[in-house]
């Protein structure tokens, strides 16, 4: 059996199967959907790990390409900078999965939910994997349409309303990513993804159209990875259960819109054309904008998921950003901010639901003292938001940190201004929510409530543990990323594959 | 002018005052009637070619049997129409097609 | 095996008869049995063009021109194939929704399934007087619909294997009758009126279509399309008859502004029939169109006809869209989808027309595009307008409004809405994306941007109104007065199982992409997209 | 009912450029008729040349029932079908009779009784005479067809005798028949629609009779059944 | 091995630390190892030879571990300063129902403060920076007054801003040197094309720990609302990682810097004579204790800048540095802990009493009389500057001494405070424990600071300070600071009235800041933001009204109603068909 075929196919039906199977279930058939979707996302997990071993060592790569159309090829390929997503989406899928089940207890139309929240990461496991431009382009709509019910999960006007906003942006943004991608197809004829990028030879006939083609790329790219002015379906998609958000914001549809900027710049036109066609100092300004603006508007909110959906704005720009830089070091950076993004912001949002389901609480105003009765779930949303300012020795930092070197390295020294900036203003709307949750005062109700429910538990083990684990991840992440299994040697290894082909 | 000439426009200018009368004539029969007319255009101009392909004084018997289909054909349709019409009548009274009545 | 082509034609013939004569609840067996027959005949039909190229078969032994021909090619194959899959999906849907239909003993009158009209007449057996008197049978609108049905998928495959453009013309006229016939089905003043519009039109088609033949045949003295296309006509003669014939389809194929007759008569339906006639009769005259437009009139055909007739189908995927969303009830927002979606297929024709240059592999990448949307619509909107049967029977009524929350009753139906949807929107993965991509790249390669934005646009307007069904149902205030009626399984079943070959068909399309091919138009043309 | 006023004809407007399109579309029409004045021969030749093999002698039949026979029996599929839509539109399996039985006066009646046979010796003379002249057996079921109106209009029971199982039947006999002979053929392995030439005189014979049969039933059916009955003249909508 | 070593040392408070959340016996258990998580440090601070660095290449980004003869007497100071603190907040806080917070942020602090030390590369000492910076701010407002919010709400904004000049500097730093190594970013900061800057973001992060002027706003705000045990070692040890930054990553000694030189000395002058001046303003002894930290600080900076000017002097500078922050730590943790002890001193006047006299001890020692730690420390001091750019000998051999003059007087004023204000203030019954390593403190401060530089053979003896002109030097400044007490004294014991009618508020020039700020930002606003418009969602928004408001009403659309008419349709089928057909024929 060749496995390289194969693990890639079984790494998406993985999930998928268990989607369509639980889509056939009733509400009722608890314990068979949940085994599904564990032991789905276990297999899952399991492959990924299969995978990394033999990408990282024994160099192996994986690759199985379907016919789909003339001359044209579906391929799924796992090599180091698809591991990094793939590897992602499977953690936090299984963890996510978990909290998912505790979260939506009881709580109606259970089998749509869990049956699209599958899909949503067997589309993001294909964008993962998609080893050409055209799979990418499916598994991108994909996911925008699988994630639609998700979003309007609770069926209120406001949620239904923010669906359809958000699926107008992301169509629209699927629209300007397909004339993009069918044009450079039409010029270089079908556009695989190589280290360094393979369409060279267009630049001497075909030099503004190319220019023109990466804007539409980008443009379609960047309505899901939330550059402004592309940005406003973010914070309105926070009206979906905190699963969702979760994973909309840390692995799924933001990253796959950098993921993309990531692919395009690096594997469609390679850094070295890209530069020669000046197209990366656009996206830097872009995302520097970005990473400025989300922040700005995070202090304005005072709604805890709103504040962290603008958080999550300006945070997936640095990915832009150090895409947008020449040099190992931005690679680095941004890709393994890739990883380290996802975790972190996923602890936050986990930690949110966890408020917002055992508290009730949903304003920064109401988190008074609730780091009294709920310590671990505190704990877990500090490591998050300092993780998120860029202090060491979290996982953010070694992002941050690459990032600043990059921008040194790319000739572009004021981007440090924008990160330092930007840390200062993390700093400035996460610090508050920090203070108030462990030193404000409780309030007065709460706290007898509390009186009652902190002999059992702050809050349910199936929502705290996936706060905590993702939590000590973002912890691990930075802590150990010199370790040679880290996020951060995972990047290194993709840097070094993007810096030495050309 | 020739023979092919005269029924030629004949038939042409059949097919034109035939539509005028689909497009300005509301009542159903009279719409049925110059749909059904408007195939005898056809068929006339069918037949001229048959006279025109003539060899030996034997016209085109294709055309012919075209004609001969194409009556049976559209004698077919017209009776659906006019049964169906007929139906509309009896259940809403009108002789005319009334254009909401299938779009609401 | 190369005589399938025939049993195509004949088996739903000879069963349509059989059921016809045999009347009654049997006739549904023998419907059965033939749409089963059918499906494999096609299925054969489609692996026998396959595997040996170019099928042509001389009736009568006569050879062209003095005989007809048949001819069955990768699009014959490929859109016959369709009607195989979509047909079998609807008969086994009708199966059940006419024994719903079905007044017995056991069976609650009101259970009756409703067309649609809000104020349609009920239907019933017990108000014909005649019946009364026949004392033997009564009559059953389900033993009218398996004849009507099987003629009607016969027609589908005559229209699709001939060969001769005056046969074409039976053919249509067969088609377009049956189609009046099953729209009438239940009597209802809604469905008459509309029935009688559609005739009306698509009678006035058939006589523009057959002005033209009258004037090619006298211009080229043959019928045969392969000896038209031979000809290369460029005669005046030919050229008028190419406006009459391209006006006379456009009408019957219902592109904007001809489309006025449609939604009524697609909506005021059964679901089956509103099901075949959306994804099944429209693609007939699509189909004689593209067939005619690149063979016969290749040579006479100019770059702004072909220009224009994109255009209106510009205008239609707007003013559809428009249209569709501003309908209150779900079977017309599906029909005037359809009004819509017709439009997208016939911007095919300006990209496979001879824009810019004649020998340019795109026409041919327009062509398969095209056809192979046509052939995701066929699927897609079969599996819409069942969905709205189930939703109409079960509920009752089929007002967009007041489906609020009805996706937790059935999420199936409303899942496979969702992916039937997808594929009209043309997103991957799904067929309708594959025809998108192939239209769009020969838009760009072509430089026809205009037709790109048309496209692009085209893709976010049916969004539109897909997603305003879905959000609708989505709602979590459940607007329910009655409990829903208890829908057979397998109705369901079927919307799904079209829904997802809508989807599947995206998913490999170099297989089917293939079909097409063979003996295709633009042979010339076609080696070059090989690389 | 509703009652609403019709729908007067079109304005001025839509007249006033009915008549300009029109007059264009002659203008048009004419211009490819004078492009036509040529000559041509069409298949003319073609047909003269294979006639012998077709088993008739009228070149016309000859094309309809044998070169282009497919025509043809679609055709009678497309009668067939506007006859069965008729009844579905009754929503009967058979045809009423006239309701109330009328005496047709004794001068109508002997009218009746001496048309009746006139028109069916009318009617199998046209079929006879279509294998080598202008005929054939859509005149003749025309005639006939006719005639059992006649009947029917004038008091007689006729078409309502049919059960529903000979009122199919009738209606089916042409095209089936004609499908019948022909896929028999085809399975015993000639090309479809194809005559064995020393049959094919019989065969449209066979075929011709049945198909007259057919028209013949189909058009007393198109008109009985078009004819709007009790019910439906009754007000419509309302619940049960 | 060494490795673990280090990693212990850091290993220990964490871990005591991360007990304490777990509540119950094993909280306990964490508050009373509290004091002695730092003991592994101190242990590590003792021998006589530097080991070489050790790279932990799993950790962070490459951490590197190791001290040098500068640092070690640093971690000299620091782990015993936590030690002595551990033990006494131990006591401090027995009454405090919140002890298991405290601990949980002092032993968190601790072990950023000690991490910085054994640090050897940026990263590591970054990472542990932040750590003791954040933490910090747990001990700041430990007491939940209002005050102390306050306090920490400055303390958390300069740290953060600090914290941005930090990473700015750090990214060039390490860019230009291409590691992480303490070593190679002093080199790099040279070879960068950007040094300047660097040097500038480097010299203003630090000194916002260090305390310097103007970054030194938060500092007598913070450091005297932490409860006692945090004031001393914010005071005594925190301040001095500034310090520490400055003299491990600056490329001090290495090349000659006179712009940053001149301007750190400025700085640092200004630092020392305006921490004493407002310091004689405060009431609080704590606020002046504060200020006296600012204006020893400047004192050490005053020798940095030396060595920035003039690398050949820093070899001797940056001994006297070490030994100076040695003293001043200890000294001031001792001042600082003494505070504490007064309030608990009840109406006993024994206790007031040895109180009193040990403060006055400990006073005089800073004050730099002859004889003291403070003596020798400053003599060491001076050595750097001896050696230092021209010209600046002159000004700081008169300007050191008159700021002595003022560290007298304000320590005079310090005890007369004590006296007056702040004996027996609360009775804890917790005297005993917290006098106990008070004293110890006190007594070991002195044979500490003598003993250090002969155990670790520095380049300067005890012994210098004893020479008769550094003697004179050092007694000189004392005197006069003395006679001026004196004669205040005397005008007070004469008139009682206020002598210095001036009060500054702790935080100077912050409060101008401050008022101005509050001009500028609104109130927080409890409405909700206005968003700018999104075209999308309100294209979304109109076409779901399209539909929504189609649903109710059963007509059909004008423009629909007009297609459906027959001679409207017809009418365009013959329109199409003519101009289809005129197309086809032109061509």
């Amino acid at each position: 059996m060749d496995w390289g075929f194969w693990l890639p196919q079984i790494m998406l039906f993985s999930s998928l199967i268990p989607a369509l199977v639980i889509f056939l279930l009733r509400d009722e058939q608890f314990w068979l959907r949940t085994s599904l979707n564990l032991g789905g996302s276990a297999v899952k997990l399991v492959l990924a790990g299969i995978m990394a071993w033999g990408v990282l060592a024994e160099g192996r790569t994986y690759e199985a390409s379907l016919p789909f159309l003339h001359n044209q090829e579906l391929v799924l390929r796992v090599e180091p900078l698809s591991l990094m997503l793939v590897g992602l989406s499977s953690v936090l899928w299984f963890i996510t999965t978990i909290y998912a089940i505790g979260y939506l207890e009881n709580s109606p139309n259970r089998t749509r939910f869990f049956g699209f929240f599958s899909l949503c990461v067997t589309a993001t496991i294909g964008i993962a994997m998609a080893g050409n431009l055209i799979t990418f382009l499916i598994f991108y709509e994909m996911l925008s349409v699988v994630t639609y019910p998700l979003v309007v999960h609770r069926g209120t006007p406001a949620a239904l309303a923010a669906g359809r906003t958000y699926l107008l942006y992301t169509l629209g943004g699927g629209v300007l990513l397909l004339l993009g991608v069918i044009w450079l197809q039409v010029l270089a004829g079908p556009v695989s993804f190589e280290s360094g990028g393979a369409i060279d030879f267009l630049v001497d006939d075909h030099r503004t159209e190319l220019i023109v083609i990466f804007g539409l790329l980008i443009a379609g790219l960047g309505v899901k990875a939330a550059i402004v002015p592309l940005h406003r379906w973010l914070p309105e998609a926070m009206i979906a259960p905190a699963p969702v958000s979760a994973l909309l914001h840390a692995v799924a549809v933001v990253k796959a819109g950098a993921y993309g900027i990531v692919r395009v710049v690096y594997d469609v036109y390679g850094l070295e054309l890209s530069d020669q066609l000046n197209v990366l100092l656009p996206l830097a300004l872009f995302a520097s904008f970005t990473i400025i603006y989300g922040s700005v508007r995070a202090l304005g909110e005072f709604d805890l998921k709103r504040r962290l959906a603008y958080s999550t704005v300006s945070q997936v720009s640095y990915i832009a950003l150090g895409t947008a830089l020449i040099g190992p070091a931005a690679t680095v950076g941004a890709t393994v901010h890739l990883i380290h993004q996802g975790i972190m912001k996923i602890t936050l949002f986990f930690c949110a639901g966890v408020f917002a389901e055992a508290r009730n609480i949903h304003d920064i105003r109401e988190m008074s003292g609730v780091g009294r009765s709920m310590p671990l779930t505190m704990s877990a949303f500090t490591l998050g938001a300092f993780g998120m300012i860029g202090v060491p020795p979290l996982a953010g930092f070694v992002s941050k940190w690459y990032l600043g070197l990059g921008s040194l390295e790319s000739n572009a020294p004021w981007v440090i201004v924008i990160l330092v900036a930007s840390s200062v203003m993390n700093a400035a709307y996460f610090l508050p929510i920090v203070y108030k949750g462990w030193f404000g005062e409780p309030h007065e109700e709460i706290e007898v409530v509390e009186a009652e429910r902190f002999q059992v538990a702050e809050a349910p083990w199936s929502l705290l543990g996936p706060a905590l684990a993702t939590a000590g991840i973002s912890l691990l992440a930075g802590l150990l990323a010199a370790w040679a299994y880290s996020p951060l040697s995972l990047a290194e290894i993709v840097a070094n594959q993007r810096m030495i082909s050309p | 002018m020739s023979e092919f000439l005269i029924y030629g426009l004949a038939a042409a200018a059949l097919f034109a005052i035939c539509l005028h009368g689909i497009i300005t004539r509301t009542h159903i029969l009279r719409k049925i009637l110059a749909l059904n007319m408007m195939g005898s255009a056809v068929f006339l101009l069918l037949i001229t070619i048959a006279e025109r392909n003539q060899v030996d004084g034997v016209a085109d018997p294709v055309p012919h049997a075209m004609v001969l289909t194409g009556i049976v054909v559209a004698v077919s349709a017209t009776a659906f129409a006019l049964a169906l019409a007929r139906r509309y009548h009896a259940q809403t009274g009108h002789t005319e097609l009334h254009d909401e009545d299938g779009s609401t | 095996m190369s005589l399938v082509g025939i049993w195509v034609i004949l088996i739903p013939l000879i069963c349509g008869l059989a059921a016809f004569a045999v009347g009654g609840r049997s006739s549904r067996v023998i419907g059965l049995i033939g749409a089963g027959l059918t499906f494999l005949l096609s299925g054969l039909l489609v692996l026998h063009v396959w595997q040996s190229g170019v099928w042509i078969y001389q009736l009568g032994g006569w050879d062209v021109p003095l005989g007809i021909s048949l001819r069955a090619d990768g699009l014959s194959a490929f859109l016959i194939g369709m009607t195989g899959a979509v047909g079998l999906g609807i008969s086994l849907y009708a199966v059940r929704y006419f024994e719903a239909l079905t007044p017995g003993p056991s069976q609650d009158p009101s259970a009756a399934l409703r067309t649609g009209s809000g104020r349609g007449e009920e239907s019933g057996a017990g108000d014909s007087p005649e019946a009364e008197r026949g004392g033997t049978e009564v009559w059953l609108p389900g033993a009218s619909y398996w004849p009507l049905w099987m003629l009607l998928w016969a027609s589908l495959n005559v229209l699709f294997l001939s060969n001769d453009i005056f046969n074409l013309y039976v053919g249509l006229e067969l088609l377009t009758l049956a189609s009046v016939a099953l729209i009438i089905l239940q009597r209802e003043q809604a469905a008459i009126v509309a029935g009688l519009r559609y005739l009306l039109a698509a009678f006035l088609g058939s006589m523009a279509y057959l002005l033209g033949v009258a004037l090619i045949y006298a211009d080229a003295g043959v019928l045969d399309l392969g000896l038209l296309a031979d000809a290369e006509l460029t005669g005046t003669a030919t050229q008028v008859a190419g406006g009459l014939m391209a006006v006379g389809l456009l009408l019957k194929a219902a592109l904007f502004p001809l489309h006025f007759w449609l939604p009524a008569a697609h909506s005021s339906a059964p679901a089956p029939v509103s099901a075949a006639l959306s994804a099944l009769v429209v693609k007939g005259a699509f189909y004689l169109l593209i067939r005619l437009w690149f063979e016969v009139f290749e040579s006479a055909g100019t770059v702004s006809v072909e220009q224009m007739i994109g255009g209106l189908g510009a205008v239609a995927i707007v003013v559809g869209s428009f249209q569709a969303i501003r309908q209150e009830r779900l079977k017309l927002m599906i029909a005037y989808s359809t009004v819509a979606q017709v439009g997208y297929l016939f911007i095919m024709i300006p990209l496979a027309g001879s824009f810019g240059d004649p020998e340019a592999s795109w026409r041919f990448e327009a062509w398969t595009g095209g056809l192979y949307h046509a052939l995701s619509h066929g699927f897609a909107k079969a599996s819409m307008f069942l969905a709205a049967g189930v939703l109409l029977s079960a509920l009752g009524h089929d007002r967009v409004w007041h489906l609020a929350g009805s996706a937790s009753r059935f999420p199936v139906i409303y899942l496979s809405f969702g992916i039937a949807g997808m594929s009209l929107m043309g997103l991957p993965p799904s067929a309708g994306f594959v025809g998108k991509w192939l239209m769009l790249r020969s838009a760009v390669e072509s430089g026809q941007w205009w037709w790109v934005v048309i496209l692009l646009v085209g893709g976010l307007l049916t969004a539109g109104y897909v997603a305003i069904v879905l959000s609708q149902a989505l709602q979590h205030d459940v607007d329910e007065h009655t409990e829903p009626h208890p829908v057979p399984k397998l109705m369901t079943v079927m919307v799904f199982a079209l829904a997802a070959m809508s989807l599947l068909l995206g998913l490999r399309a170099a297989e089917p992409l293939e079909l097409l091919e063979i003996g295709a138009p633009f042979q010339t043309l076609m080696s070059v997209v090989e690389d | 009912m509703e009652n609403r006023d019709p729908i007067p004809d079109s304005g001025p407007i839509v007249r006033v450029l009915s008549i300009i399109l029109g007059v264009a579309l002659f203008g048009i029409l004419a211009t490819a008729v004078l492009d036509l004045d040529v000559e041509a021969t069409g298949l003319t030749d073609t047909v003269m040349e294979r006639i012998g093999e077709s088993g008739v002698d009228h070149p016309p039949t000859a094309v309809l029932l044998n070169f282009r026979a497919y025509d043809t029996w679609l055709e009678v599929a497309v009668l067939l079908l506007a006859a069965w839509g008729a009844l579905v539109l009754r929503q009967a399996t058979r045809l009423p009779e006239q309701p109330a039985a009328r005496s047709p006066g004794p001068v109508l009646d002997w009218l009746v009784r001496m048309l009746i046979p006139l028109a069916i010796v009318t009617g199998v003379y046209l079929l006879w005479r279509g294998t080598d002249a202008p005929g054939g057996a859509f005149q003749a079921g025309a005639v006939i067809g006719a005639a059992l109106l006649l009947l029917r209009l004038s008091g007689y029971r006729s078409i309502g005798l049919f059960s529903a199982a000979w009122l199919r039947g009738s209606l089916l006999a042409g095209f089936a028949g004609f499908m019948a002979i022909a896929t028999l053929l085809f399975i015993t392995g000639w090309t479809f629609l194809e005559y064995p030439p020393a049959w094919a005189g019989l065969i449209i014979v066979i075929v011709e009779l049945l198909i007259t049969w057919s028209v013949a039933v189909s058009f007393v059916a198109l008109f009985v059944a078009a004819r709007p009955d009790d019910s439906a003249t009754e007000p419509v909508g309302g619940e049960r | 091995m060494m490795l673990y070593l280090w990693l212990l040392v850091l290993a220990t408070p964490l871990t005591v630390a991360f007990m304490i959340p777990f509540g119950g016996a094993i909280r306990r258990r964490a508050i009373d190892l509290m004091p002695f998580a730092a003991i592994p440090a101190l242990i590590m601070a003792l021998p006589r030879e530097q080991t070489a660095i050790e790279v932990a290449d799993w950790l962070l980004l490459g951490s590197s571990f190791g001290v040098d003869q500068t640092s070690q007497i640093f971690l000299l100071l620091t782990a015993t300063l936590w030690t002595v603190a551990g033990f006494y907040a131990r006591y401090y806080h027995a009454d405090d129902v919140e002890i298991h917070r405290f601990a949980f942020f002092f032993l968190l602090t601790m072990t950023g403060n000690l991490g910085l030390i054994v640090a050897m590369d940026i990263v590591t000492f970054y990472a542990s920076f932040a750590l003791m910076t954040f933490s910090a701010y747990g001990l700041v407002v430990h007491t939940r007054s209002a005050k102390a919010l306050r306090a920490g709400k400055v303390y958390i904004v300069m740290a953060v801003i600090g914290e941005g000049f930090l990473l700015t500097g750090m990214f060039m730093a390490a860019y230009s040197a291409g590691s992480t190594q303490a070593e190679f970013i002093r080199e790099g900061i040279l070879d960068s094309q950007r040094s300047n800057l660097i040097i500038g973001c480097l010299l203003a992060g630090f000194g916002i720990k260090a305390g310097a002027i103007p970054l030194h706003v938060w500092l007598p705000l913070a450091h005297p609302v932490a409860p006692t045990a945090a004031s001393a070692v914010l005071s005594g040890a925190m301040i001095k990682a500034g310090l520490l930054g400055w003299i491990t990553f600056l490329p001090i000694g290495e090349a000659a810097l006179p712009g940053w030189g001149t301007l750190l000395v400025v700085i640092s002058l200004i630092a020392a004579f305006s921490g004493v001046l407002i310091g004689l303003t405060q009431d609080d002894p704590k606020t002046l204790l504060a200020y006296s930290s600012i204006s020893q600080m400047g004192f050490i900076a005053t020798v940095v800048a030396v060595g920035l000017a003039e690398p050949r002097a820093w070899g001797v500078a940056a001994i006297g540095c070490a030994l100076y922050a040695l003293h001043h730590g200890l000294i001031k943790g001792a001042l600082f802990l003494g505070v504490g002890v007064a309030h608990e001193t009840g109406n006993d006047r024994n206790r007031q009493r040895l109180v009193l006299i040990g403060l006055t001890v400990v006073a005089i020692a800073l004050a730099g009389a002859p004889l003291t730690t403070g003596a020798m420390a400053k003599t060491a001091l001076k050595e750097g500057v001896y050696i230092g750019p021209e010209g600046w000998s002159v000004w700081l051999d008169w300007l050191l001494p008159v700021a002595a003059i003022g560290t007298t007087v304000l320590m005079g004023r310090f005890i007369w405070l004590i006296w007056r204000h702040e004996l027996g203030h609360v009775e804890h019954g917790q005297y005993r424990g917290m006098m106990i390593p008070w004293i110890i403190l006190v007594g070991l401060a002195f044979p500490i600071v003598w003993l250090a530089p002969v155990w670790f053979q520095l380049d300067v003896s005890p012994a210098v300070a004893f020479e008769p002109g550094n003697l004179w030097t050092s007694t000189w400044p004392v005197l006069i600071g003395g006679a001026i007490l004196g004669v205040i004294w005397w005008q007070i014991a004469r008139t009682p009235r206020e002598i210095t009618p001036i009060r500054i508020p702790a935080g100077d020039v912050l409060i101008p800041l401050e008022w101005a700020l509050a001009r500028i930002r609104p109130p927080e606003p409890d409405e909700v933001v206005p968003r700018p418009p999104d075209p999308v969602a309100a294209l979304s928004a109109s076409w779901y009204g399209l539909f929504a408001e189609s649903q109710q009403g059963s007509r059909t659309s004008r423009l629909a109603g007009w297609f459906v008419r027959w001679d409207v349709a017809g009418l365009l089928f013959l329109t199409i068909g003519m101009v289809l057909i005129l197309f086809m024929l032109w061509r």
